[in-house]
């Protein structure tokens, strides 16, 4: 995000008076408080916050922060935050969406804003189906997801959000789960990296696809199940005893034993944010075989959209000054006298 | 343009002492035809003629050479007094190629002269004509006067001395012809070769080779003159037509995308607001992204996005953090927007989508002009959505209209739909440029302090307009959306009252933009006429011209022109009923029609046109004859 | 439905010995009262009484419980003879909480049956609803009748036997309730019992449970009424309706959402052809993509797309390719689909695009009722482009909309819009099954021959019609798309006479398809009626039964309902100046009086509902009335 | 593509009455001329084949091809593409489009043609720009591109097609250059693959974009500058005497010097179709100071969309008639006779 003085405010100083109309245990409301906690932390201004999101229940969110709030259409959250941004660049923006509306409608705005690498947080919540709408799969439901569109099963291979942002040509990208104690760091990390910080966050629907991700998110199994990426430590998992390599000949990632604690020797890989190549490898780890990978997986900034575009707006306007009837009369002219027409 | 409104004679069969000629080059669309039309146009009218223009090219970008379909035509009508339109039939016709010569010569009026460049005129290009003969020599041009030149020839002889290749030294070709019919119209050089030299001011010997050749042409006129030479049966003469009476002022030439680009920066600075422009190219339209994006010390910001929806709720947004939101495009782009039409319609914010329409449907032909878009305009939204529409009826006018579009668009907070075509915007006509601080100034007020009592931001001025918020202002934080909106709070609202209730004061808030809208005008003739025409849009010149014959000829006709097509004019109806009989001419299948017969039960009987092509002043005569006998 | 048409008495002030009786089902989200409503509507029907019924359910997924906005109603109105609304005032409401007695109440007529759910009326729930006391206590309910009963508490008796949790034993409150209205109307209770059984198969314990509960609510009105119980003001009473007469044959329930798929698969069957069906999820559309994604057997094949623009682009795809292409949505969506429409326009590939219409503009108000995408569905497109549009009126007549649209887009080579809307989408009414082989085929015949000379795919029949040719056919290769096309051969063409002439016949074409079309009917009345009604889609039955009762008070008023949007039906205009005057009821500003008057010149007048509810018919009779006198 | 019978033609069955539209000199010309000579050698059969294309200069291809074709609206071929397949499983479908129409307003479809992978050849005509609008710049335009729409260069990061492609899904891609003989190979393969094949390909638009490609293209500097990629062979280029390895250290690619012929002790990577990692680092190489990697960069093919769609209707209908009747019959029921209904 940009530039601002930070000052001071509570929770409480985030929340509007709206009653909040999630299905009772959904995980939007773990999202919503992890958000509010973490907004004093960042010394965010409520006046100068503006949260924009498109249709979806996750997209109800801005409802709920005492800040500017804009609940767009499907899936054009990302092109009405580029307006928002460009128009003031001053602005602190934030853009929660869903996997349908991200990734399904949205899609090509959600890449062309990260192509751009507009200076915002983009929070998109995953819960692989289409809550809302009573329960449909989404582009990242997994195949032989029953919903009501798809009562035989889905038989079309899910979207990986992550794979699909650095495709795009993300410079932050990032994981959480809703009801994690994580969640606010990795929230404070996009807040801090400039440019379009992308962030995927496993949200439970209890209603329409409850606990898809309990075989990773799962409290008493965790240890084993999800790699906590930090920058500059080894890709360590199960109490230290296992570790993320790459195999030197197949050139892929393997998972491999450490035996006590000395990493080194197995290769275990240090976790370098600024590694695309790396970055791309973790994306792609299929649960299973690999733990989840969480955390800020990849953080490398280039110069953001909007100071680009302000930048040129100003060298390209030095030394003219607005002079609109000078405008309109440019080019060759001429002037009707009595005596008719001349140069 | 700015002149007292004469008639436009039906061709007078000579030239000589016409109050108008009408001139088309054609050729192939390497041989720059549009540019030696804009030049042309440009010493026409520092000739101090009137004139109005129609630039005709091609689809392709670059149609094999010699082509029938990679024909590039610029027609100019000019005379001593008001032009409103390019001229029915060409006096004079200049063709490059057979190519041009085949698509073009039917439209020259009998008796008219015909120049072509019999330099290429060997057998390939007649193939790629599909002439199987000659028609330079097989005497199929009789009903015209023919002129055959080797223009090709004649110019890489002027050019020799500068030693350019066969390819760039026929590239000049066009400056040959140029300065052939600046002689014949008694024309100063000078502004020419200026241009000439400030073009090519990188490469002097091009400036200097295409300078030659314009001077041969000139000469080639004087010298054919005095050897009296007339081949072919064409003959060559010269004649000045005398300046038309214009008001006094500074004058420049424009086309409609260069004066709907200046009218809405002006607009833009008259509300005291930034502008952001969200674009995506597409032909006609692209033209105003083009003008725009070099504008930025203007406090215009361009976007190019990444399709048309991106393109207008980008613009969107940008009106919501307190920018003036602009988008353009034209008929399947506008097709794309409908959906966030409806969301600047629910929000209540800003802005200003330009449609420059252009031959449907889909993709149609998107080089030719139409008027079809009205229903889109008005109609083309998923729910109750009203919204203003006006439209622009010349390049002139476009300026004006543009202003307008943004004055509703912010003293109203709603978006507002400015109809263009493909015909207003590539044609060029002289523009009495007006002096800006006559320019009434609408500035805009943000709505900055927290109110006493809660923050409302859905309540309404005595003009039903909400208030302007804009994010970063300390303490009114709020949300809107698409979903319905509470009375006053603009909270989500489901109740069946209260929708009722928005949706008459989104009905109420457009229909009361009538009560800024000046009464209805006649532009010719009076209330009770016999036939009342009725147009809007680019029909304008025609239509006019077409009246003032009907007039001259003593029939009881009037023209009125609809400029606010929604919300209409308060006494449009009874202007309309005071006629006997009401015709409409429109580029489309009967749109605007649709719209008054509605309003108004009024007869209106539709008179249309759907070639790509502008009416010529002829078809509306003809139509006005029918529905008066 | 199927029956001979007859009159709904205002309701009568005492149930006993009512023609029809109102009873409207509302509890919490989570209190189960669509399926309640569904369960007693099945048994409504067994016991054959004409029914029509009215679901209202909230905008969230599953509000909070106990909210004033997450309450969910269900409305049935039965009798002993014809029924065509869900009724105006509820004659007996049974309200599960306080926040379902609070927005509902008012509705129940004077003197009406009131019966609460004591045991929910607790300080919390009493706060969610905001009431400050007890209505059940301070006798704010006085002018209806009050039956207070701790349902949950008798729920909970009841179930104690299986051991439920006291979540799940609550659960069972709505088969309580749905035992005791059973018992009020004379029911039989083994139709829901099978259900409950076959519903519960793998859970047999929930099965009795429920099956328990159902028994204690009929139990407990026996018991009631023995001890002549009637606590509060409100006595327990309990009365059969007769059955209504209806036409002998094979009745089911049937929503508009299941009609419309069932009218789709049969319409592809009656073509002879495979369907594709391309849809994104949307409310209320995507109850269609469900059904249809079950009857994969019938030769469907349904693909959920990654938005609008991609479910009608596939479909053309589709249609292209030698199949039935097939989309739905809502306004939004539909408004996204505009530019592709013009595409099938332009390549003249049969499609159905059908609309179920939800509030707008924009998001709007996504789970109520309206008819305003009207305008968008006839005139919301770039260019000229004609499409045809149908609007069903029912559930049944659902059906049959369906195969008509499905047969001229075959029978025309053209998208044909079908509208519905949220109410008939949800609405179940009884439907008699009609006899597939009673219903008549229009197989499509492809090209599958080299014809003799050129391969011409824009040559005409006698319907203007273009003849279809798949992909994949030996020796019929040719190119299609959205430029324009040469008349006969199909190529891209940009000539002027080529287009007028392609945009006639495209028009011409459409209107054509008014010579397949029966005569307009009059509903009710005759031609030449003081005041003509005239309404369209979800409307018909208010405006029916409006008509109805001012006949009978001696009034001169006559019902048409248009079914054919456009084109309209060829003697339509006859009919409708055959009336004094005209009145258009819609729920919306008024668009389909803007076609009338346009189209015939008659002054239709307005009557407009835009607070997505359907009309009552009182509403509907003061209209009539205000323009009679 | 599909099975089908191979049957015999000649360049000339390819080539349509139609003339050609396009610039003199345009890159398009080669590509459609490298299409027509190989369609003979795929055996493919015109009655069986669809070009499907967008708009834009490069779309207006079908037209000159004497196959079954559709020049659809702006940007949505893809989504054509999948109703036909879908329709007609048989059908050879090829899509033609530029970077415009794929990458600007058709990005999403072209995303999710990928996510699902039908089988179709997909050929996307890169020339940084959009041509048939007269200039303007496209998401794939170098930053600082001057155009009409960014008379002052533009500042937008382009957009990698093949980075694209690959976050999005795609199991085939490739690279080629519209002159050079290479391309019929690349197609050949692309054919060969089961599922959606993505094929980049370099098309120089001479009217406001030429040369673009120049300093990678251009036959005489081509040694240095290309890296051709065949399976099973070592990274070579520069005629052998350099080649790319993987740092092990960095874990990020590197050039290296190959001393007389001993590319193995240099540690060159053996190109393998299928390793999805390295292919991301491929498509991610920087041109300069990396070589422009063309040919097929990956290639590992999985279950196609139609295939999956199809098999599932035919599953889900074993057993059961399509009986209408029956349909409507469907649920409780209840006839009425003379003396009222009964069940
Ligand atoms: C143009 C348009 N198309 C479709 C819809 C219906 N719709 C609303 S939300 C939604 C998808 C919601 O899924 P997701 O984005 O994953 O959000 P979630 O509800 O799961 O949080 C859809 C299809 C709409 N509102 N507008
Ligand atoms: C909906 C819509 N928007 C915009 C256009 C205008 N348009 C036509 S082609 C094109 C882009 C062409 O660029 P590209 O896809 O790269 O193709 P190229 O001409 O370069 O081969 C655009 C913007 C259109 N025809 N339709
Ligand atoms: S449907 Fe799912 S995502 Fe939506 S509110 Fe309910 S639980 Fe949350
Ligand atoms: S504009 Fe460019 S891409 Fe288009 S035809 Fe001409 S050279 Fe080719
Ligand atoms: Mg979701
Ligand atoms: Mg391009």
């Amino acid at each position: 995000m940009n530039e601002m003085t930070k000052i001071t405010t509570t929770l409480k100083d985030w929340e509007t008076d709206q009653e909040v109309r999630w299905c009772p245990g959904c995980g939007d409301y773990a999202i919503l408080k992890a958000v509010q906690r973490t907004m004093p932390d960042l010394g965010a201004d409520p006046s100068n916050t503006v949260f924009i999101s498109g249709i979806g229940c996750s997209s109800r969110f801005p409802y709920y922060m005492e800040t500017y709030g804009f609940h767009t259409i499907h899936g054009r959250a990302p092109a009405i935050a580029t307006g928002v941004k460009l128009a003031n660049p001053e602005l602190d923006v934030w853009i929660i969406t869903g996997d349908g509306d991200a990734l399904s409608i949205g899609g090509n705005h959600t890449m062309h804003l990260l192509r751009r690498n507009l200076d915002c947080q983009l929070m998109l919540f995953n819960n692989e189906i289409y809550g809302l709408t009573k329960g449909q799969y989404s582009p990242t439901s997994r195949q032989g997801t029953h919903s009501p569109s798809t009562p035989y099963g889905s038989v079309d291979r899910p979207a990986s959000p992550c794979a699909f942002a650095l495709g795009a040509g993300a410079r932050f990208v990032a994981r959480g789960i809703d009801i994690h104690k994580g969640l606010p760091d990795v929230l404070k990390a996009a807040h801090a990296h400039k440019g379009t910080s992308f962030i995927e966050i496993f949200q439970n629907c209890i209603v329409y696809n409850k606990d898809v991700f309990e075989e990773f998110a799962a409290k008493k199994t965790a240890d084993d199940t999800q790699l906590h990426l930090l920058n500059g430590e080894p890709m360590l998992f199960a109490k230290g005893q296992k570790g993320i390599t790459l195999n030197r000949k197949t050139l892929q990632l393997e998972v491999v034993d450490v035996v006590d604690g000395d990493w080194e020797s197995a290769g275990v890989i240090v976790h370098d944010v600024t590694n695309r190549s790396v970055a791309h490898m973790l994306v792609e780890m299929q649960f299973g075989a690999f733990p989840m990978a969480l955390g800020v997986l990849y953080d490398d900034p280039r110069p953001t959209f909007e100071a680009a575009v302000v930048a040129q707006n100003v060298a390209s306007s030095a030394g003219k000054k607005p002079d609109l009837q000078g405008l309109l009369n440019k080019g060759q002219t001429w002037t009707v006298t009595e005596d008719g027409p001349e140069l | 343009m700015a002149t007292v409104l004469k008639q436009e004679e039906p061709n007078n069969p000579h030239p000589e002492g016409a109050e108008n000629v009408v001139v088309r080059f054609a050729g192939d669309s390497g041989d720059g035809m549009q540019l030696t039309g804009g030049q042309f146009t440009l010493s026409t009218a520092l000739a101090g003629n009137d004139l109005a223009t129609f630039p005709d090219f091609p689809a392709e970008i670059r149609a094999p050479q010699g082509t029938l379909f990679g024909v590039s035509a610029f027609q100019i009508n000019f005379g001593s007094r008001a032009i409103e339109t390019a001229g029915d039939e060409p006096d004079v016709l200049i063709a490059m190629n057979p190519a041009a010569l085949k698509t073009n010569v039917q439209a020259v009026r009998p008796g008219g002269l015909v120049i072509a460049d019999e330099g290429e005129f060997g057998k390939r290009n007649l193939d790629k004509a599909h002439y199987d003969s000659n028609p330079l020599e097989d005497g199929s041009l009789a009903k015209w006067q023919l002129l055959k030149l080797n223009i090709s020839q004649l110019t890489l002889d002027a050019v020799k001395p500068f030693g350019l290749g066969n390819k760039e030294a026929l590239r000049c070709k066009n400056m040959w012809t140029l300065g052939l019919a600046l002689w014949m119209f008694e024309r100063d050089r000078e502004p020419i070769v200026q241009w000439l030299k400030s073009k090519f001011a990188k490469l002097p010997e091009i400036a200097e080779a295409n300078i030659a050749a314009l001077n041969a042409g000139h000469a080639y006129g004087e010298t054919a003159e005095i050897s009296g030479d007339g081949l072919g049966g064409g003959h060559l003469q010269h004649h000045k037509i005398a300046a038309a009476p214009a008001e006094a002022g500074t004058y420049r030439t424009v086309t409609g995308a260069e004066s709907i680009s200046l009218g809405l920066v002006a607009g833009a600075r008259l509300a005291g607001l930034p502008m952001f422009f969200g674009g995506y190219p597409i032909t006609p339209a692209s033209a105003i992204l083009h003008h725009l994006s070099r504008l930025k010390e203007f406090g215009v910001t361009t976007f190019q996005a990444e399709d048309e929806i991106a393109a207008i709720t980008a613009a969107i947004g940008a009106s919501y953090a307190g920018s003036l939101g602009i988008t353009s495009s034209s008929g399947p782009g506008i097709a794309l927007k409908g959906e966030a039409m409806g969301l600047a319609i629910m929000t209540e914010l800003p802005l200003v989508i330009v449609n420059s329409q252009r031959g449907g449907p889909s993709t149609g032909l998107p080089t030719k002009t139409e008027q079809s878009d009205l229903y889109q305009a008005v109609y083309g939204r998923n729910g109750d959505a009203p919204m203003p529409v006006i439209a622009a009826r010349s390049p002139e006018d476009a300026f004006y209209c543009a202003i307008e579009a943004v004055r509703i668009a912010v003293q109203y907070m709603t978006p507002v739909m400015l109809l263009t075509d493909g015909y207003i915007a590539n044609a060029a006509e002289p523009w009495k440029i007006p002096d800006v601080d006559t320019l009434e100034r609408f500035p805009v007020s943000f709505m900055t302090e927290k109110p006493e009592g809660p923050l409302l931001p859905y309540s309404r001025d005595e003009k039903l307009k909400r208030p302007w918020i804009k994010p970063g202002t300390p303490g009114l934080m709020h949300r809107i959306g698409g979903i319905e909106k509470g009375v006053d709070t603009g909270h989500i609202e489901y109740g069946p009252a209260n929708h009722q209730t928005m949706t008459e004061i989104r009905r109420d808030k457009i229909l009361g933009v009538a009560d800024s809208l000046p009464d209805q005008d006649i532009a010719l003739g009076k209330a009770g006429a016999r036939l009342g025409v009725i147009g809007w849009g680019s029909t304008f010149g025609p239509i006019h011209q077409a009246v003032l014959r009907a007039q001259k000829a003593g029939q009881d006709v009037a023209h009125v022109h609809i400029r606010n097509i929604w919300p209409l004019p308060k006494n449009l109806g009874d202007l309309l009923k005071s006629f006997d009989r009401i015709i409409v001419p429109e580029m489309n299948t009967g749109q605007l029609k649709t719209i008054l017969r509605d309003q108004y039960l009024v007869d209106a009987k539709p008179v249309n046109k759907v070639s790509g092509q502008p009416f010529t002043i002829a078809e509306i005569v003809t139509a006005i004859e029918e529905n008066l006998s």
